[in-house]
């Protein structure tokens, strides 16, 4: 009885063990912690269709693509009256408001973290994926999902090291590498 | 040619002794002499049980040769096969790297890993094979006689064959005949 | 086992100290630093420490230091730690927080460096300097390539710098002496207190200074205490010429010298390439003219006691015996003087008459015929030659002494006011380093006339020993030190006023007809004050130095003042003078009475005191990577010793790392002999710098103080052939040296040394017999293996290091160490021969024939030959093929790339590979060995190694894919000489070039054409990417 | 032969009944004082491998004397000792088979057992001296979510791993099923116990199961026998190469990289050659000890330690060529880099190592002329000592003397061991040993199934 029993787990079991190595989702995904401040993306890059490079500032131009500094949600938010419902102020813009006015800054959770061997620069990528006359979100969809349709921010894509290395393998172009093409050297994200 | 039926009788042969008789010796000339006799008096069903290997006993109880050895080649080649197409695939197509300035593909480099594949493989396949033919997974099985492991020589007849049949097939080699159940 | 960084074993000791910050918002430049909104971080970031695959990131190494100290001010508010993630994923991820600006400064984009102009302001010198800064943090010290005159010529010693600022000895806040005991005080409050007790006799000791707003602030501290201010250096290599110069000429300047016009260099007892005044700008100025393949090629003697960095780069080398130089000088003046405009002069004559070559063979240990030939030379080069002298070897007993007998020479040979000029000169002198004043201070201290005694950043109870100053200042009634460290003079101190670093502080500085603006590139990271403020705050001035400074620059800047700043600021200088000749000044020859020059042989053991180019005067001691720099001569680490010549330790049968006595009249001194080749028998050097008992950590019983020896006459300190008595000592030291050995450099074909003369007869001269691999079937094709190789298309990075060019600074080295976070192992750890440098310094003594070795048994000249060697980035890298889980490979543009989170650590590439580039992280050297705050001048972009992986030179792979980056995001091509590797920005001597071979217009394609160029170990084929040129001699006419 | 054979007859002569008395007894009763005073020396030495080892892993490599032109040190000379020490085990057991040498059988089982202790030892350097123990997985080629990222196939290391793990799985495989006849005479033997105790009747019943298991359900059919003999003979044929493939795939580690010393083609021959001297010296030690303290001179005679001894003078003038053609070629290369390595071996700062390998490989195998040297139990205890001292030490040789000087002088550097190494190397005996010593406590240590077949097969030809 044993026997057979071992005789047809060992298989199976050593199938699933496999079908767990390739297909098991990456534990980071999904991964939506609860921010100081409950910003919505939904509200401002959906419905308020705000470009993600109006915040983001330095996605286009540098390895970063920040994290907005107080005084760009003042731009709109210092005076006006965006954030008010009904006439009050929304429990969160007051929170946002007090940390301006202390000169301090929420300590916001980061969502996508890669290990600091990875070295991802944004602006390459941002300027690879952006398509003529289309939205820079579409862009950025690529590696964080539909973040407009977010109230609270999630992981959407595995990020890890194999998911990268599909998309440069799709794009591998290593005659052209000098100008535009992509590589799966280990050097373009390591060193 | 070689026929289907001559391959799996190389390769199935072993038998659970079950009915018939046990003699035993305790010389393993004996042994091979009722060996020889059993076989000549065209007994289908019998296996010696020697606590070591003798030589001549294969040949006396008429045994076809061993198909082992062709399950270590066929295995081994193939494992050395299937090795070399998965370091193709890893190293060609999968994810070609450079190394030291060598092509992607780079059998002198592979050969040192499919020789010591084929040795595993045809290693292991063999032993397998003799678990599987010698039936090794059942470990329950008792001994047809006590000291066939030690210095017990015995022979097991499964033919329908009276005692009186079997003691006048093995008489003057001093046999102890008892029945299986 | 050896820790990092600090040598001893303290743990992290982080003491809290709550500080205000003024915000300096009146003036027109903020560092990014003062927009940014002070904030503390406070990020409980959970320092997650199981299963992590690289424990030790740059992001969280800070946020770690931060957490061990909130109180302190956090600059780093951007993008919070990055942790590093596991590489498996089932492994708990960390939890991370974003701290973004409140206000972010316009044009500051996170993730880009912003580079700001200032300038390192030494005693010797000013260097101009760009500050890399990310986020807000510096990072790294690079040339400033725009300078005229610098042209991004930096020294090892200024790259250091950076570390400086992120020193965690520094003094980060005021103390007060209570007892024995220094307790720590705010600085507001001790400046506060202290400008109160100023009463009675006052005197400033301050360290000489080139800025003019410090002047002002310290005569303004001078004026309302009644002050008399005594300025002071114990080396004093600008005193020593203003001396000299004043004796000779009348003239107070530091004369231009024109290095890179000067046909002819005669070097007497003078390391103008290593240590003297400013060695980054001659380096450059030297190596412009050292191109043989234009034709341009001067020609450097050097004549010396001890071998320097500037001896080891002669074309020919003299070794004299150690006090001989005047004598040298004296007799060349003699042989040179007949047709010169000084031929008339009697009392010139008169001197140097007795100056013979025989007499002058006799006491320098030279042959006749080589002063009658470098004399002949000389006559040769009248007015396109330059003779150099003086230096810390060659402090005589008297002011100038050999100043005066090398303005002789220059004066004869009619380069006064050619390639020396007053032009563009340093003209401010009175202030330099006043030996007498200094001597009446001494006095004045002894018979405790002096109430209180200000010490400004000055050490003298270190750099004077002999002098009794320990004591003598223990007589003033109240010390007040201001100063960088709780050094050896500020332990005597009442009360510790803590210098902010150059980084930090606004200062400006005037030299050789430029102004410099000295901007803050961060704020205080610590309680700390510029000088100029605490001068202005203890005169109870009310003005802020960053006021006085605009005021200075005023007298500087033409044209609409605000405007003229902000230009002044950004590019970090002003032109106030252009260089060019000058009229000649007229020798007086009353100054050759001042002259040391003996007629006879020196007998007994003598001793000369060098500066070290990696300690220099020892006040930047503290700093691991200065102390791990090997000397570019000796490769020593970590310690000070005595070089005894080849034949001495014959004679005595000495053996490296015995322990010698030395005894002057006053003082004993024990130290590790180490045999050097170039010295003369009986000659002896040992590096001041070391020996410091109170500076910090990492210099706190560091080698032993050589100031001991030096000899004061009436103040003035003698370093040079000081004589002693030397006995060995039964004991031991261990010496660490990263390079042990240097036989077999010739017979391996790595030193390729030619004569100009051979070059020009046949440009592959020096490496004609090339141990090439057998080529192709049509004899020119690369060597046929049992593959074909691969074929690159793209980019394909070369290096080339043209060894003419190199002089073996260092500064490339400390770049590195900069650039790619690369660990300091100490000195345990270098014994046991594991230093992590990517890029070291070969150095190898050879000879040019082997007769010429035969007849130097004692090697009392031998040439010697720096060879950069860093990562080769070989296309047939063994060092790839052996990696099991190829961590190691080639890239598509053709690097050898090192993947640290794949590697496992086997080590089978550093065995296997023939350069032995490759560095292992035997201990985690960064992780938890870090101080607060030396974690800020990690660079980010690069990964910080953990233990347990090999690393290596990468080309500065993060500023070619930074640059790639740019370059695709802007759709363009990479422009040839855009991307600079570390070590070749901040080459004094422009050796490195890098870029792309593939490019055929490239100046790399170019350099690797040239016959000169040969490859390291070519027989092996591994086809490096780093090629080299030949080093040529210009050996001259003789 | 025959006059030999009056003298020093492999016929053993007894009854099989004794023979299994003879062999299996030991097992059966409870260790002596001898065994545990060893068991306990050897284990403790095993725990200070243990406590460097847990050492190192938190603390770094740097523990050890390793430094930047000598990378490898210690950790790859043992290992590189020990698989050689392994060979032995599979030559007697699968080259001697082929040859029909009958000598072997009565050493085969404890040499095989040695092979399998000493290339388990071995295995455990490589692992434990990479960097980052933790990722040493990363070396199988196996897929992952990294891309997935693979290993580099070309790596002489990989290729180590392929053929060490090979040899160890085939090598213990071959052990085993050489095992299962005496197992199931084990098995059977021990129906005769029983215990008094409850406590050791639940013993005895434990390992009756364990032995049920082992043996698997043997009896001797002569029709498994059949297949078996047949396994023995492919096992024998697959391991012959494979145990010459695996030492040359050692050598390569060095052969194939480009440091001077290393990268020769001689090594291949000359490591198998070194594998079996070592391995047959480490034979004879284990023999020797063996038979006096198990009382087995009637089946471990003196005509195996002789012929042990012969074959050490065999392969230690083997290697003995070896050494002399490295010098040869590299005398004959021209290129001053080879020749200087060479040099340095005989005069440089590690010229005492290359002098002790040299006493001991080369000079001490030729007491082995002597008839009467071995046959002497003392000389040959002895001499099997030294040779494996000078093994070792021409691993050191190669290793350390080859790295401490290659091409560039100023990296030159040493190499001095510290207490750590000297631990490790201490402790891997331990290792070794304490494996060693539980196998011939739980192990029948001779190969009784076929010691009786060659008496029986003896008697059976004799009637022929």
């Amino acid at each position: 009885m044993l026997f057979k029993l071992a005789k047809f787990a060992t298989p199976v079991l050593g199938a699933a063990f496999l079908a767990w190595l390739f297909f098991a989702p990456p534990q980071r995904v999904g991964y939506a912690p609860e921010q100081p401040i409950a910003y919505s993306h939904q509200l401002h890059a959906g419905k308020h269709n705000m470009d993600c490079q109006y915040c983001h500032t330095g996605v286009a131009e540098s390895k970063k693509a920040g994290v907005p500094s107080l005084n760009i949600c003042m731009n709109c938010h210092l005076y006006g009256t965006m954030g008010y419902v009904d006439g009050k102020l929304s429990s969160e813009l007051d929170k946002l408001k007090k940390l301006f006015a202390e000169k301090k800054s929420p300590e916001w959770i980061r969502v996508h973290n890669l290990p600091d061997h990875v070295k991802f620069p944004h602006a390459p990528h941002v300027k690879a994926l952006s398509k003529e006359g289309a939205a820079t979100k579409e862009a950025c969809a690529v590696c964080h999902g539909n973040v407009d349709q977010m109230v609270v921010v999630s992981q959407q894509m595995p990020l890890n090291m194999g998911w990268c290395v599909n998309c440069h393998r799709d794009y591998r172009d290593q005659n052209n590498y000098r100008t535009h093409g992509v590589s799966t050297s280990c050097n373009v994200c390591h060193y | 040619m070689i026929s289907f039926k001559e391959i799996k009788e190389g390769l199935f042969s072993y038998e659970e002794p079950a009915g018939g008789w046990v003699a035993t010796f305790k010389k393993p000339t004996d042994l091979l002499k009722a060996a020889t006799k059993v076989r000549d008096a065209g007994v289908g069903r019998f296996d010696c049980f020697t606590p070591m290997p003798l030589h001549g006993l294969d040949k006396a109880m008429g045994l076809k040769r061993s198909w082992v050895p062709f399950v270590t080649l066929v295995t081994g080649l193939l494992g050395a096969a299937l090795e070399l197409l998965y370091i193709t695939y890893i190293d060609v197509f999968d994810w070609p790297i450079v190394y030291g300035g060598k092509p992607h593909f780079a059998f002198w480099g592979y050969i040192p890993i499919l020789f010591e594949i084929t040795v595993f493989f045809g290693g292991l396949s063999t032993v397998a094979a003799v678990i599987i033919l010698g039936r090794l997974w059942c470990i329950n099985r008792k001994p047809v006689a006590p000291g066939i492991t030690s210095d017990t020589f015995a022979i097991w007849i499964g033919d329908n064959l009276t005692k009186e049949q079997v003691e006048n097939l093995l008489s003057g080699l001093g046999a102890e005949i008892t029945p299986v159940e | 086992m050896s820790a990092i960084i600090d040598k001893g074993k303290e743990s992290m000791a982080q003491k809290k100290s709550q500080r205000n910050h003024k915000k300096n918002s009146a003036s027109i430049w903020r560092s990014a630093e003062e927009i940014i909104s002070p904030e503390s971080i406070a990020a409980d970031t959970q320092l997650w420490n199981d299963g992590r695959e690289f424990p030790a990131s740059v992001q969280e190494l800070i946020d770690r230091a931060q957490n061990a100290n909130l109180n302190r001010k956090s600059f780093l508010t951007l993008m919070g730690a990055s942790l590093s993630l596991a590489g498996v994923s089932c492994m708990k991820a960390p939890v991370e927080k974003i701290v973004p600006y409140v206000e972010r400064p316009i044009g500051h984009i996170p993730g880009k460096p912003v580079y700001y102009a200032t300038a390192r302001v030494t005693a010797d010198a000013v260097t101009p300097v760009l500050v890399k800064t990310r986020e807000g943090k510096p990072i790294k010290i690079e040339g400033h390539e725009d300078h005229p005159l610098y042209r991004g010529a930096v020294s090892a010693d200024t790259l250091a710098t950076i570390w400086d600022l992120y020193d965690p000895d520094r003094l980060k806040t005021a103390f007060i002496k209570e007892g024995n005991t220094f307790k720590e005080a705010k600085t507001e409050e001790v400046l506060a207190a202290v400008a109160k007790k100023l009463t009675g006799t006052v005197r400033i000791l301050a360290k000489a200074s080139f800025s003019p707003s410090e002047r002002k602030a310290l005569a303004e501290l001078a004026k309302a205490t009644k002050a008399k201010v005594v300025t002071y250096d114990a080396i004093g290599a600008l005193a020593e010429i203003v001396a000299g110069d004043e004796a000779s000429y009348g003239s107070n300047v530091v004369p231009a010298y024109r290095i890179d016009k000067a046909d002819f260099i005669l070097a007497i007892e003078n390391d103008f390439l290593g240590t003297w005044l400013s060695p980054e700008l001659f380096t450059r100025q030297f190596a412009s003219r050292r191109n043989p393949d234009k034709g341009d090629m001067n020609r450097l003697v050097v004549v010396e006691s001890n071998m320097t960095l500037t001896g080891s780069n002669a074309d020919s080398r003299l070794t004299i015996h150690a006090g001989s130089h005047g004598t040298l000088a004296l007799a060349l003046a003699n042989l040179l003087l007949p047709g010169s405009p000084l031929a008339g002069d009697a009392a010139v004559r008169n001197t140097v008459s007795g100056y013979t070559p025989a007499v002058a063979a006799a006491v320098t240990g030279l042959t006749e015929e080589q002063i009658v030939a470098l004399a002949e030379e000389l006559k040769a080069n009248k007015g396109k030659s330059l003779v150099l002298g003086g230096g810390t070897s060659s402090k005589d007993a008297r002011p100038g002494s050999l100043q005066i007998a090398v303005n002789l020479l220059n004066s004869i040979l009619g380069n006064e006011g050619q390639t020396i000029s007053t032009k563009a000169a340093l003209k401010k002198t009175n202030d330099l380093s006043d030996a007498k004043a200094m001597g009446d201070l001494l006095e004045e201290l002894n018979s405790g006339k002096v109430d209180v005694l200000i010490i400004d950043r000055a050490n003298p109870v270190y750099e004077l020993p002999g002098l009794g100053m320990a004591d003598a200042i223990r007589k003033a009634k109240t010390i007040i030190y201001l100063g960088y460290h709780k050094n050896d003079t500020a332990v005597e101190a009442h009360y510790l006023l803590p210098v902010s670093h150059y980084l930090e502080s606004w200062g400006d500085a005037e030299s050789y007809g430029y102004y410099y603006v000295v901007q803050p590139a961060i704020r205080e990271l610590f309680d700390t004050r510029s000088a100029g403020d605490i001068l202005l705050a203890l005169a109870g001035s009310k003005q802020k130095f960053s006021d006085i400074v605009r005021q200075s620059a005023k007298s500087y800047i033409k044209g609409d003042f605000e405007t003229a700043f902000t230009r002044a600021l950004s590019m970090g200088y002003v032109v106030v003078e252009t260089e060019g000749s000058s009229p000649a000044r007229k020798f007086r020859s009353a100054a050759l009475a001042n002259v040391i020059a003996p007629k006879e042989a020196l007998s007994g053991y003598r001793v000369s005191l060098y500066r070290s180019v990696a300690i220099g005067d020892g006040s930047g001691a503290n700093i691991s990577f200065r102390q791990e720099l090997p000397d570019p001569i000796s490769k020593m680490t970590w310690d000070n010793y005595v070089a005894v010549s080849v034949a001495d330790a014959k004679a005595n049968t000495w053996k490296m790392g015995d322990v010698l006595r030395l005894k002057t009249a006053k003082a004993t001194l024990e130290l590790p002999l180490f045999i050097q080749p170039g010295l003369r028998k009986g000659s002896l050097a040992v590096a001041i710098g070391y020996g410091q008992t109170n500076i910090g950590q990492v210099a706190a019983g560091v080698g032993r103080n050589a100031y001991e020896l030096a000899i004061a006459h009436n103040g003035v300190l003698q370093y040079s052939a000081i004589p002693v008595t030397v006995e060995q000592t039964s004991n031991r030291e261990k010496l660490a040296t990263t390079q042990k050995h240097y036989e077999l450099g010739v017979k391996r074909g790595l030193v390729r040394i030619a004569t100009l003369e051979d070059y020009r007869k046949n440009p592959r001269a020096g490496h004609e017999h090339e141990e090439v691999p057998h080529p192709g079937p049509d004899g020119k094709s690369k060597a046929k293996g049992l593959y074909t190789p691969h074929k690159y298309t793209g980019n394909r990075w070369n290096l080339n290091v043209d060894l003419t060019k190199c002089t073996g600074c260092s500064a490339c080295v400390i770049s590195c160490y900069s650039e790619n976070n690369i660990p300091v192992v100490g000195k345990d750890d270098v014994l046991m021969g594991r230093e992590m440098s990517w890029l070291r310094i070969d150095r190898y003594y050879s000879y040019q024939t082997e007769e010429a070795e035969k007849a130097d048994p004692d090697m009392v000249s031998p040439d010697v030959f720096f060879q950069p060697v860093m990562c080769q980035h070989c296309e047939n890298a063994p060092c790839e093929n052996v990696c099991p889980v190829g961590a190691t490979g080639h890239s598509d543009d053709g690097l050898n790339y090192m993947s640290y989170n794949r590697c496992i650590g086997t080590r089978y590439c550093a065995n296997n590979c023939p350069y032995k580039v490759r560095r292992f992280n035997y201990f985690e050297y960064w992780d938890g060995k870090l101080r607060d705050p030396q974690q800020f001048s990690l660079n980010p972009d690069v990964t910080v190694r953990s233990r347990g992986v090999i690393e290596k030179c990468s080309f500065c792979q993060q500023r070619i894919s930074e640059k790639r980056q740019a370059a695709k995001v802007e759709g363009r091509e990479l422009k040839d000489g855009e991307i600079k590797t570390a070590c070749q920005q901040s080459c004094p001597a422009d050796a490195i070039t890098f870029g792309n071979i593939h490019d055929s217009g490239s100046q790399i394609s170019a350099k690797t054409q040239e016959p000169r160029t040969y490859k390291i170990l070519a027989q092996l084929n591994v086809e490096p990417a780093v090629s080299y040129q030949v080093r040529i001699k210009n050996q001259g006419k003789a | 032969m025959s006059a030999m054979e009056n003298t020093n007859s492999l016929r053993i002569g007894k009854p099989y009944a004794e023979i299994d008395n003879d062999i299996l007894k030991p097992l059966e009763t409870f260790p002596t004082k001898t065994w545990w005073i060893a068991f306990l020396v050897a284990a403790s030495a095993l725990g200070m491998f243990g406590i460097v080892l847990t050492y190192s892993f938190f603390k770094g490599l740097g523990i050890f004397g390793l430094n930047n032109p000598v990378s490898w040190g210690f950790y790859i000379i043992n290992f590189v000792f020990w698989v050689g020490i392994g060979h032995a085990g599979t030559l007697i057991s699968a080259i001697l088979y082929l040859f029909r040498q009958k000598w072997r059988t009565s050493i085969n089982r404890a040499a095989e057992a040695m092979t399998i202790f000493a290339v388990m030892t071995a295995a455990v350097f490589p692992l434990i001296h990479v960097g980052r123990p933790w990722f040493v997985y990363w070396i199988f080629p196996y897929p992952n979510e990294r891309g997935p990222l693979w290993v580099n196939f070309r790596s002489p290391l990989l290729w180590d791993l392929f053929a060490i793990s090979t040899y160890f799985i085939i090598s213990l495989v071959f052990w085993y099923m050489g095992l299962v006849p005496d197992f199931a005479n084990m098995r059977d033997r021990l129906e005769r116990f029983k215990s008094k105790t409850k406590i050791g009747q639940l013993l005895l019943d434990v390992k009756k199961i364990t032995l049920r298991v082992i043996s698997l359900g043997w009896v001797g059919s002569a029709k498994t026998w059949h297949h078996y003999e047949k396994m023995v003979l492919i096992l024998s044929a697959l391991a012959t190469p494979l145990v010459l493939s695996v030492h040359t795939i050692v050598s390569f580690d060095f052969a194939t990289s480009v440091i001077p010393g290393w990268h020769a083609t001689i090594f291949p021959p000359y490591f198998v050659a070194g594998a079996i001297y070592s391995g047959f010296a480490m034979v004879l030690t284990l023999m020797i000890i063996m038979r006096n303290v198990f009382k087995m001179e009637a089946y471990i005679t003196m005509k195996h330690l002789e012929n042990m001894g012969l074959v050490i003078l065999v392969t230690g003038m083997m290697v003995s060529f070896a050494y002399t053609m490295e010098f040869v070629m590299a005398a004959y290369s021209a290129s001053h880099n080879e020749q200087y390595v060479f040099l340095n071996r005989l005069t440089g700062p590690y010229a005492w190592a290359f002098w002790v390998m040299f006493t001991c490989n080369v000079v001490s195998p030729h007491f082995m002329w002597f008839k009467k040297l071995r046959t002497n139990i003392t000389v040959l205890f002895i001499i099997s000592i030294v040779v494996n001292i000078g093994m070792w030490f021409e691993r050191f040789v190669i290793v350390v003397t080859s790295l401490h000087r290659d091409y560039l002088p100023s990296s030159w550097d040493m190499y001095i061991p510290t207490f750590y190494d000297y631990a490790m190397l201490i402790g891997s005996f331990g290792l070794f040993f304490t494996m060693f010593l539980l196998f011939v406590r739980s192990f029948p240590a001779i190969a009784v199934a076929e010691v009786k077949a060659d008496e029986a097969n003896e008697e059976l030809a004799q009637h022929h």
